[in-house]
């Protein structure tokens, strides 16, 4: 424990939980959980290298990478917002062609 | 305690005694809700009772209904504008110990942001907004 | 000495309004009766009140030229009565005036009678829009039916009223 | 700076309040002193004596059941009925007397009009709440009574604002 | 007052009482004592005055009252005494109360009237404890449909939240719960948790006119973070640090409020809007949407909502102070003796008095005056309270978007320039340090 | 087994026993601050049934400031009151929902018939749509008669109500 | 500015539309009443779509006691305490109206003196009524001192009339032939010293309410009810004046001593909610004039009331009076068939009339527009119910 | 001390992140979800970076969260377990995920990254040392992101927007 690898194993964790919702779930906004988890556990790593190396750049590029998946996290609700709307669903699958 | 990595080191003892107040927040909170729950008048049966309130009407329609205010963009909005809102907080901190060219890019990033804003806010203004 | 002063200078000022009113109340009528002759009957004409009676076939022509020609613009009220004994229902509508100042306290009482038995009667809310409740009251209240009135319906009693409507006069209130 | 003044007058005005005499009127110890002691009826000039519309009282020795309270109640609340009374008086023959349901009464004082005697008034006293319903029915020997009322206190205006006192 | 009936004396319920208190201290002797005891064995016990606090020294200096002190003194430097009772939770709800009670009063003056009398003899004092019993033992009501875990959960994490934010508000230099670096960041964090609780429950209670009350709360809460935020950063920039109490301590020659003045307004402006007050009440405007988002709460859920509220109210009025007040600082007022001359005499008991090592003068007078600030920032939001209608949502959304936040901007570029222009800074001509 | 013994209804029955028990012990003790506190805290709702919600607002007129009884009129919601004061009449389109607001509120609830319109009709007495009081919709606690109540009548109901409340058990 | 039919027109299409886009799904039906705290008495049910109101059903009838019925068996005299029940913080006028209707039927004049104390007695609960509607106003706005200060000046004026009548609502004071009693003792200094107290209070209102900017906000440029719309509409009293149609019964059509009165028939021309919360607060002002005059010029002794048999027997015919009440014109159509009992009593009263405008003005604001609009039209359900 | 709050924290988030997929309801994924960013602040928190532990919280739990479940009450889709989620489907998405976990925790156990320790010798970044970074090397990377966030909200505000309802003109204050 209390290894810098610990932290990365959880990190690890969380991208195969996210790969696998991404994979298997066909809801929008489980889609988006997924994303989420996966840029959480790549802000994980990023963390724990810049604790470990130590370099604050790490953290910088956190932050960066937190601004951009909440900017990411608008458009797409509002993408599924406006094919809830067409489609009365958030199954991608039942979106077959997003121009409508 | 590793010796090699001091977790319970400054950053975390400092955020410690929140969750010690959190926790106070819950002792204060639970005890209360169950100690009423124990002590509270016996329901008598009546189906009424539990329906949900609708000024002494019987409801009508679901509770949880699909329902929009029009200021749905003002929500999208406070996602970009926290963000922005924090990096300027990272900039002002600094703002002394960093020379003073340094503060140019801040200005543009103030600037690139005033302007979505302000378009942002034209858009959100217009009243056909889901 | 000064109080009889002004008590005359009321008297006067009674008398120039009545002779004010009386012109128009002329006026009014002088115009209606060369305009529908027989059809429409003058009930009674006081200080600025006048009633007239129309048979039902006329009482959107004489509203709208009531309100056409001499500007009475609204309907204080729209009520009726039940007279059983004529087996007839009588409606009465308070016509009144904002537009023209003239007529501001005169107030034409238009009536008609419809058969009790089967009460229906033009609606008169396409002229006066102030009438819709009003009739819609009377519409409950006396079981008169208004042809072209949008929602004759329950308004005032409860959901469940299942009596006959209740200010005709053979709906007796318990106990008297 | 319309904005400004509105919200600094609005500001003054509250806080000036503060220091106001407060208008409350501390019931359960105070209480109101009214005009008289009550609404009368004088049935020789027809008009009434302004007072407060209160409680009913009954003079037993003036009452003569001629029920014409009752009568004058009947269209409003129906809320006197004759009773048989165990005294006898000589005025009235047939000992009944008005017996007023308050749970019915709405002190509109009509039948103080309609009593050609001078037997009935209304009084000053209005604490009538009681937890039944029967309680609220008073009969002509609980009518007879005269009720304390002690009340004196008035609305007065002063320098800082109206109060009670 | 309508007397008591006789079957209820006061002598009998003093006779309860007491006899309550024996039972409990004969199970206390009987049971808990031993457990306790045996416990104790498996507790490393703190080092007092240099002994080692075993229970059988803690009563020597119980009996002992002179020796009480350096228990005391241990007692109230330990980080749990701190959360639990001064600057924290118990010192915060009595706060809370006391805004309760002082603002039914104060707003009954205002309209005259007298406001609470009776409950507790004097001025009704007791009416906050009255409604507090009865909402105890109110029957709490799960509308049918409801969502039951977040029903229950979400009033207490509006407690817990509110009590948070809290333990980041400094009374005192380092009299503070807890002393974050990022403070103020992580103040506006624990803030942002409140929308989302007002949500869920109006989403858990399964009815209109909390749903609509929830999506007001929403937009409101949201639409006054960022000015907010926006408002305090010009403080931030002057005093360098995210650290609360450093930002007091910058602030020990001017307040930033006589620089920032348009900072301080739309501060109060949006945390009167985050606590859901008049003119901002609307997520429970009555004649609208009867009671908004609360519309379902009922005895104790509604209580703690409340509490959470004013436990709110004093974190940001104690932030307002913190941000624009100079915190603590302010005429020393208290002598440095609390009984002159007690320090030196032999006197046990005057030595006892003298509090010696607990009585800092300086904290008491930074208290004092951080007591005295907040009050007046709390009487100004009562205030508030009395004069103004509630506004109408579009127009709050409107200010809160279109004129606080375009006014922190210019106030932003205002300072930018004073700064550049060598008025204020730490080289500026109104040096802050 | 488990399962069986750790369901719901079990758990509702384990409260309330757990319930019943403290109540019994804490009865005499706090059954006094208790009662106290739902004395000196009695919240109503606001239902205006007919003309006498007039006087029922000058009961939190500065005037007679009810609130000095911690009797606070700000209650939107029905669900945090414990008083109906029924303000008149009660028509028959009413009753309904008078009965409604009177279910839906928590215990314990007190009702006050205020007016004589809503202890017998009153006026009404032949009205066909009024009902003869409102005993047979909603247990009554005290009777405050006139048409309208002085104020002074209706804080004197409340303090009768406060008496009752008093003596009575706290569950 | 729309006319009505525009207005109705686009409230139709906007509903169209939605119901087209997103059958019921969009629309939330909220029923607001008869238990809400800002309904009153009164129940309507608005559908919402967002924030905006799109469709307003009112259903009144919750206090529906069937006075017009009550009066065909009581006697005139009889019928004064339940005809006063309506309207009972305004009872002076009603029964004013009634009585003046009685009178006409049965042909009498009221003593001089009896006219002035009719009218100082309806001034008076004119101004409570208004000062209770306007506390209430003030609440519905959230504005919790605008209710307290209204309710509390109200008790100087509830003071007077319970002197005056010994009621503090429902007086029964003007009954056919006149009034029931003569001014008590001392009456007249103590009606000059509070009515004067009371006026200048209304300045504390323009300074915490009417000029405070949130008030503003609130209240100005919202539910516009054009002159065109209001004459429409057949609104009236505050309603109408603030449309800026200066129609006032006591102007226009002077009953018993209004004539002898010297006083301006208040009205604004903005036609939003703030000239409606307004125009009663001008209307107030003259009544203190008012009363302050007919103290003035009330004959110093004389008959108050016209002796009339409890069983009065009216010739038959009908007629149609009215009065400037609270809430605008008043009127009683009484049918007499010459039996003391009146065979047919209909009021018009003006919250009925008003409440036509309220489907009108609440379709298409937004919802939190609906209590300041919903109240600024001077509707009192018990009133509008009967 | 040290391990069970990372135990712990691992658990939290672990735990909330699975049940953010799997939950019934959309809702309690939101939530879940949240907590999930709650947990990983934690870890921010002990890796000694304060800021960007509050970042973390202010933006994922004050904003994103609320913005998602925002979302989830809007659309409340009826069938959140839909019948494309077939037991194939599911299988190989867990295959998937075990392949990947197992893939690079193979990678990281070998790789060198399992010799170094952590350096508590070194002074903690503050918010000092981040924002002079930010300010001087990454400055930029600011620009361009603020370019980002505005096409973001300018693109989410256009989206948002009904065709189908023209501008009904009220002035708003
Ligand atoms: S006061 Fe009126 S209601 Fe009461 S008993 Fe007399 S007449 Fe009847
Ligand atoms: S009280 Fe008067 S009216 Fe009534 S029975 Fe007696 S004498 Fe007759
Ligand atoms: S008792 Fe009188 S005031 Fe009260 S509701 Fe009935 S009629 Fe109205």
């Amino acid at each position: 424990m209390n290894q810098p690898t610990d932290f990365l194993y959880i990190a690890v964790i969380l991208m195969s939980i996210g790969i696998y919702g991404l994979v298997v779930k066909r809801n929008a906004l489980r889609l988006i959980f997924s994303i989420e988890l996966i840029a959480n556990a790549v802000n994980l790593a990023l963390i724990t290298f810049s604790r470990m190396l130590p370099s604050p750049q790490g953290q910088v590029f956190v932050l960066f990478s937190i601004a951009i998946s909440a900017a990411e996290v608008a458009v797409g609700l509002g993408i599924i917002i406006i094919a809830y709307r067409f489609y009365k669903d958030i199954d991608i699958t039942e979106y077959k062609n997003l121009k409508n | 305690m590793s010796a090699t990595f001091n977790l319970a080191g400054e950053t975390a003892t400092q955020f410690l005694p929140i969750l010690y107040l959190f926790g106070f927040g819950i002792l204060a909170g639970v005890p209360s809700i169950v100690l009423s729950r124990l002590l509270m008048t016996r329901r008598r049966y009546n189906p009424v009772k539990f329906l949900p309130m609708e000024c002494g009407q019987v409801p009508s329609g679901e509770g949880r209904s699909h329902f929009m205010m029009q200021y749905y963009s003002y929500i999208l909005m406070f996602v970009v504008f926290d963000v922005m809102s924090i990096f300027l907080y990272a900039w002002g901190v600094t703002f002394f110990s960093i020379p003073r060219e340094a503060t140019l890019p801040m200005i543009g990033f103030l600037g690139v942001m005033f302007a979505a804003m302000g378009y942002a806010l034209f858009l959100a203004g217009r009243k056909g907004i889901w | 000495m000064e109080k009889d002063k002004t008590q005359n200078n009321q008297t006067n000022l009674m008398e120039v309004k009545e002779e004010k009113s009386n012109l128009l109340s002329n006026s009014l009528i002088n115009s209606i009766t060369t305009n529908f002759g027989e059809q429409v009957k003058l009930v009674y004409k006081k200080e600025n009140r006048s009633k007239i009676m129309v048979s039902p076939e006329n009482l959107v022509e004489t509203a709208l030229y009531l309100r056409n020609n001499h500007g009475f613009d609204h309907a204080e009220s729209a009520s009726g009565t039940d007279y059983p004994a004529d087996n007839q229902i009588e409606i009465n509508y308070h016509l009144g005036s904002y537009s023209n100042t003239d007529y501001y306290p005169y107030i034409v009482v238009l009536s008609t009678r419809v058969d009790r038995s089967d009460p229906k009667s033009n609606s008169l809310i396409n002229i006066f829009p102030s009438v819709e409740y009003h009739e819609r009251e009377t519409y409950e209240m006396l079981g008169v039916y208004f042809l072209g009135h949008p929602r004759n319906e329950r308004f005032i009693l409860p959901e469940d009223w299942a009596d006959m409507p209740p200010l005709r006069k053979d709906f007796r209130i318990k106990g008297r | 700076m319309n904005t400004a003044t509105g919200f600094i007058k609005a500001l003054e005005s509250g806080t000036k309040h503060i220091v106001l005499k407060r208008f409350t009127l501390r019931y359960p110890e105070e209480k109101l002193k009214f005009v008289g002691d009550g609404y009368q009826f004088d049935p020789k000039k027809g008009v009434g004596i302004a007072g407060t519309r209160g409680r009913h009282i009954l003079f037993h020795d003036k009452c003569t059941g001629c029920q014409l309270c009752a009568i004058a109640c009947e269209g409003i609340a129906e809320a006197i009925t004759m009773v048989k009374v165990d005294e006898q008086w000589k005025q009235n023959k047939k000992s009944i007397m008005p017996q007023i349901d308050y749970g019915k009464c709405v002190f509109c004082g009509l039948c103080v009009d309609a009593c050609p005697f001078y037997a009935l008034y209304m009084t000053n006293d209005y604490e009538l709440s009681s937890f039944t319903k029967s309680h609220l029915i008073y009969t002509p020997s609980q009518l007879a009574v005269k009720p304390k009322y002690d009340g004196e206190v008035e609305i007065k205006i002063g320098s800082r604002g109206a109060y009670h006192g | 007052m309508g007397s008591l009936t006789p079957d209820f004396r006061f002598g009998n319920f003093v006779a309860s009482i007491v006899w309550l208190v024996l039972v409990v201290l004969a199970l206390f002797t009987v049971l808990i004592l031993p457990i306790i005891f045996f416990s104790l064995f498996y507790v490393p016990l703190p080092i007092v005055d240099g002994q080692v606090l075993t229970p059988y020294l803690f009563f020597s200096m119980m009996v002992d009252p002179s020796r009480t002190l350096p228990i005391v003194q241990f007692f109230i430097h330990t980080d749990i005494f701190r959360a639990a009772i001064f600057p924290g939770f118990a010192f915060a709800a009595l706060i809370a109360a006391v805004t309760i009670f002082v603002e039914r009063k104060l707003l009954a003056k205002m309209q005259l009237r007298v406001g609470p009398l009776y409950a507790g003899k004097v001025e009704g004092i007791f009416q906050l404890l009255a409604d507090g019993l009865k909402l105890l033992t109110k029957e709490i009501i799960v509308p049918s449909g409801a969502d039951k875990p977040i029903f229950w959960l979400a009033p207490i994490m509006f407690v817990s939240t509110a009590a948070a934010v809290v333990a980041l508000i400094p009374v005192a230099s380092g009299w503070v719960v807890a002393d974050v670096d990022v403070g103020l960041i992580a103040a506006f964090a624990i803030l942002g948790f409140f929308p989302l609780i007002a949500l869920l429950f109006s989403w858990a209670s399964n009815s209109k006119y909390p749903f609509i009350g929830g999506l007001r709360a929403l937009h409101q809460l949201i639409a006054f973070e960022i000015p907010f935020f926006l408002s305090a950063l010009p403080v931030v920039i002057l005093s360098s640090s995210l650290n609360l109490s450093d930002i007091a301590r910058s602030q020990n020659i001017f307040w930033n409020i006589f620089i920032l003045p348009i900072n301080a307004f739309v501060f109060f402006i949006s945390s009167l809007a985050e606590l859901e007050r008049i003119p901002f009440d609307l997520p429970e405007a009555e004649s609208e949407i009867v009671a908004g988002w609360l519309t379902e709460t009922t005895g104790m859920i509604y209580g703690l909502i409340q509490l959470g509220s004013y436990l709110k109210l004093y974190a940001l009025a104690g932030l307002f102070v913190i941000l624009f007040l100079g915190g603590w600082y302010g005429p020393q007022i208290f002598p440095q003796e609390l009984i002159p001359g007690a320090h030196e005499s032999n006197l046990p008991l005057l030595q006892m008095l003298a509090l010696d090592g607990l009585y800092n003068p300086i904290t008491v007078n930074s208290i004092f005056w951080f007591l005295v600030k907040t009050i007046v920032v709390i009487f100004l939001m009562l205030i508030i309270r009395g004069i103004n209608p509630r506004i109408r949502i579009d127009i709050l959304l409107h200010t809160g978007w279109y004129k606080l936040i375009v006014l922190t901007f210019i106030n932003l570029f205002v300072v930018l320039m004073l700064i550049y222009g060598g008025i204020i800074g730490p080289e500026g001509v109104i040096s802050i340090r | 087994m488990i399962k069986d013994l750790v369901n719901p209804t079990n758990f509702n029955v384990l409260v309330s026993k757990l319930g019943d028990v403290l109540v019994k012990a804490l009865d005499e003790p706090l059954g006094y601050a208790i009662n106290w506190g739902r004395v000196w805290s009695l919240w109503p709702v606001h239902l205006e049934t007919a003309c006498c919600s007039v006087e029922f607002g000058a009961v939190s007129s500065p005037r007679y400031d009810a609130e000095r009884f911690g009797i606070l009129e700000a209650f939107g919601s029905l669900r945090q009151c414990d008083l109906i004061v029924v303000q008149g009449t009660v028509t028959r389109k009413m009753a309904p929902r008078l009965r409604m607001v009177y279910d839906q509120m928590p215990e314990p609830k007190y009702v006050i018939a205020m007016g004589a319109c809503a202890i017998t009709g009153g006026l009404y007495l032949d009205s066909y749509n009024v009902l003869p009081g409102i005993d047979s919709i909603v247990p009554v606690d005290v009777y405050v008669p006139g048409c309208p109540p002085r104020p002074e009548t209706l804080i004197q109901g409340t303090m009768l109500l406060q008496e009752k409340i008093k003596r009575s058990k706290i569950k | 500015m729309t006319s009505l039919e525009e207005k109705i027109d686009e409230a139709k299409r906007l509903s169209l539309q939605i119901t087209k886009e997103t059958d019921d799904d969009r629309l939330m039906t909220l029923s607001v009443g008869p238990q809400h705290p800002g309904s009153g008495h009164f129940r309507f049910t608005i559908k919402l779509d967002g924030d905006y109101i799109v469709f307003v059903d009112p259903d009144p009838g919750y206090v529906h006691r069937g006075h017009e019925k009550m009066c065909e068996y009581r006697n005139h005299f009889q019928n004064i305490p339940h005809l006063e029940r309506p309207v009972i913080h305004d009872s002076c006028n009603i029964t004013y109206a009634y009585s003046l209707a009685v009178e006409d039927l049965v042909g009498i004049t009221v003593p001089r003196r009896g006219q002035f104390i009719r009218a100082l007695a309806s001034e008076l609960s004119r101004l409570s009524y208004t000062l209770y509607w306007l506390a209430i106003y003030g609440i519905f706005l959230g504005h919790s001192t605008m209710f307290m200060w209204p309710a509390g000046d109200r008790e100087l004026l509830i003071d007077l009339l319970e002197r005056l009548s010994g009621a503090r609502v429902t007086n029964a004071f003007n009954i056919p032939g006149g009034v029931r009693n003569d001014i008590p003792y001392n009456f007249k200094e103590k009606c000059l010293a509070q009515v004067n107290y009371f006026e200048k209070r209304l300045k504390e209102y323009d300074n915490i309410f009417y000029n405070n900017p949130l008030v503003r906000q609130r209240t100005e440029g919202v539910g516009i009810l054009t002159k065109e719309d209001a004459i429409k509409l057949g609104v009236t009293g505050s309603v109408l004046r603030a449309s800026g149609v200066p129609f006032d019964v006591r102007k226009v059509e002077p009953y018993d001593v209004y004539n002898e009165i010297d006083f301006n028939v208040q009205y604004m021309k903005t036609c939003d909610s703030f000239a409606r919360a307004y125009v009663p607060v001008l209307d107030m002002r003259e009544s203190c004039h008012i009363i302050r005059q007919l103290l003035d010029k009330m004959p110093e002794s004389g008959d108050v009331r016209e002796k009339l048999q409890f069983n009065i027997k009216s010739s038959p015919g009908e007629t149609y009076k009215r009065v400037e009440s609270g809430r605008g014109a008043l009127g009683y159509h009484v049918v007499s068939d010459g039996t003391p009992k009146p065979y047919r009593v209909k009021a018009s009263v003006g919250s009925f009339r008003n409440l036509l405008a309220l489907p009108f003005l609440l379709t298409g604001s937004k919802l939190g527009d609906m209590p300041a609009i919903y109240w600024s039209l001077n509707y009192w359900p018990v009133e509008a119910d009967r | 001390m040290v391990d069970s709050v990372f135990v712990g924290l691992s658990v939290i988030t672990i735990g909330s992140a699975i049940l953010s997929l799997e939950s019934r309801e959309l809702l309690y994924g939101g939530i879940a979800l949240a907590v999930s960013m709650l947990g990983i602040a934690g870890y921010f928190i002990i890796l000694d970076a304060p800021f960007v532990a509050m970042f973390q919280i202010a933006v994922y739990v004050g904003a994103v969260a609320v913005l998602i479940i925002f979302t989830v009450m809007l659309v409340r889709a009826p069938n959140t377990v839909t019948k494309k989620e077939t037991r194939k489907r599911k299988i190989a998405g867990i295959l998937l995920g075990l392949a990947f976990l197992v893939l690079a925790g193979s990678i990281l156990g070998n790789s060198a990254a399992t010799q170094l320790k952590f350096n508590d010798t070194i002074p903690v970044f503050d918010v000092q040392a981040i924002g002079k970074e930010l300010m001087t090397y990454y400055s930029p990377v600011l620009i361009v992101l603020a370019l980002t966030l505005a096409a973001a909200v300018i693109g989410a505000l256009t989206l948002a927007r009904r065709e189908d309802i023209e501008e009904r003109n009220e002035p708003t204050n």
